[in-house]
């Protein structure tokens, strides 16, 4: 199991699955959304905020 | 096209219209005729969600959809879906409606939000997405929110007599093209051009509160307070309808209107009280 | 829409770009930009037959031409090579050039023949070629020669600033869409708009006496009279372009250029002495 | 060998192969450039007049 830390609150995130490019995931202390931006190494980074999402 | 707007807009007509079928094209032909030799000012608004699937099947691309964590799904514009999109739309659906409104005796010019910055958007640089069961943000959207519209375009033509004939795509900030939603964008031209009023064209005679029964149309239905969720009832293509047409209303359109695209008389809404749902 | 054309016409230049490859878009836009600043009034006229065998290419299909028993090559236009000509210049060239004339701040506005009649042709209703060696008559090409231009479209849209970015398909007189020649299209538009000059952008510096020398550039060209054969140098798509630059010249256009559309500034010839090959 | 009537000056037309719709044959006697409008039966009529040809 990787672990990496929370770029928010520095405390550990584990990582349970392998994680996917993009992916967003959630500090267990903070409760931050983070987004995968890479995965080899594992680079966590605040998600950004969800944008209203109509499409044609 | 440096015509100035008619005194509060009061005679333009924004009727959007096609998409997803459903569309009597003569009619609508003919109407628009009548209409604009009565000198009425329309401006049609058009999608082309069927075209777009048939073109992506004749290319064997697969359209995508992104599903948003609150359910919403929208469409996943990568770079091949707005080539895919521009071309149905622009190199399809346009043409047609343009070669049928001649042969009604219409002036009409095709434009997208390409010309003459016509229809300019904020891009969404992320939107968040369930991809397999996961939260992923997805950065290669290619879509986008209307900010602004070229509306002395539209007054220059309308001054004419021309009727333009709009659809995305609309630009972005970065000046790549971007899909927009052709509903909200139908509601973005009407309010830059202070049109009088907004007429949604659909499958149905209306908003329905049995969509598998027609006789369940309303004459009105009021929109809740934002924020507040809508009624049951409300589904599929008439969510994304019904948040057009509270931005039209926000943004001054005297009356917005969703009717029937298959009628006689498909237009009647743009002049006098319905048929229809009348949207308030 | 409805202003008048300026005296004579004499500031409006047309040109003829694309098609065939050779251009360099960016420099083109600059040079637009700089020349629309200026005050200039710029119409462009385009093809896209790279892009159309391209998109044919994508969809499995094979694009025909036909061999006139005098042994001219001319593209068979059935309708599915129609819907992809359309989809093609339509779709991707035109709003590929628009959003780059939009990145270098021009004003410009999409327009196929399609659009409030700005090209009408009369259909080619029987076409005689050579088919597997036989003499043929073809009835189902979808083709035409271009018999009125809407010159007061394009006059108000100039009077707005805008440029107007034209190409085919052209409307039949049977209400069809048909193809026509993109390089004659710019002829007649230039006609109709009683331009100044007519600049064909194409990929040599001019006309060449031999083909494989861009050094044998003329600097200006003596079209033979009417009905007598051009030199044995004039080939491929030079040919078609005379023919063009004959038609404007006889209608009334001052200067025909034929100039490099890869130049540092391809629109020099516009309002100077060239580079290029001057038609006469 | 299938023989036709010429539309123009009613003498015979010898189909020497096997015609095709549109073909364009001339009779031999008047001259005239014939389209085969239809192959089963044959049928002969005065071939249009050649349009200009040129095409995108
Ligand atoms: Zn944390
Ligand atoms: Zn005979």
């Amino acid at each position: 199991m990787t672990t990496v830390m929370c770029p928010s609150c520095e405390s550990d995130v584990e990582l349970t699955a392998a994680p996917r490019q993009n992916e967003i995931i959630e500090c267990a202390d903070c409760r931050s959304e983070l987004e995968v931006l890479s995965v080899d190494p594992v680079l966590l980074a605040l998600a950004p905020e969800a944008e209203e999402d109509w499409g044609e | 096209m440096s015509a100035p707007a008619p005194a509060g807009g009061a005679e333009t007509v924004v009727v959007k219209c096609g998409g997803s079928g459903a569309l009597d094209v003569q009619r609508l032909c003919e109407h628009v005729a009548e209409l604009t030799a009565a000198g009425r000012r329309l401006v049609l608004v058009h999608g082309g969600s069927a075209e777009m699937a048939r073109l992506a099947g004749q290319l064997g691309l697969t359209l995508r959809q992104l599903t948003a964590p609150d359910g919403v799904v929208t469409r996943y514009t990568d770079a091949a879906t707005l080539d895919v999109l521009t071309m149905a739309l622009a190199g399809r659906v346009k043409p047609a409606l343009l070669t049928a409104l001649d042969r009604h005796g219409v002036a009409a010019v095709g434009l997208t939000g390409l010309d003459a910055g016509l229809l300019r958007a904020r891009r969404k640089k992320a939107v968040r997405a369930v991809v397999d069961g996961r939260p992923t943000v997805v950065r290669d959207d290619r879509s986008g929110r209307i900010v602004e519209v070229n509306a002395a375009l539209l007054h220059g033509l309308l001054a004419a007599g021309v009727v333009p004939v709009v659809s995305p795509p609309a630009l972005a900030e970065d000046g790549e093209p971007v899909n927009t939603n052709a509903d909200r964008a139908a509601a973005a031209v009407a309010v830059a051009l202070r049109a009088s009023r907004l007429l949604f064209l659909t499958g149905a005679p209306g908003v329905l509160t049995d969509p598998a029964d027609p006789a369940s149309v309303l004459d009105t239905h009021r929109l809740p307070p934002a924020g507040e969720p809508a009624p049951p009832w409300v589904g599929g293509g008439m969510t994304i309808k019904l948040v057009a047409a509270r931005e039209a209303l926000v943004g001054g359109v005297e009356q917005v209107w969703i009717a029937d695209g298959g009628a006689a008389r498909p237009l009647a809404a743009a002049c006098g009280d319905g048929p229809g749902t009348r949207i308030v």
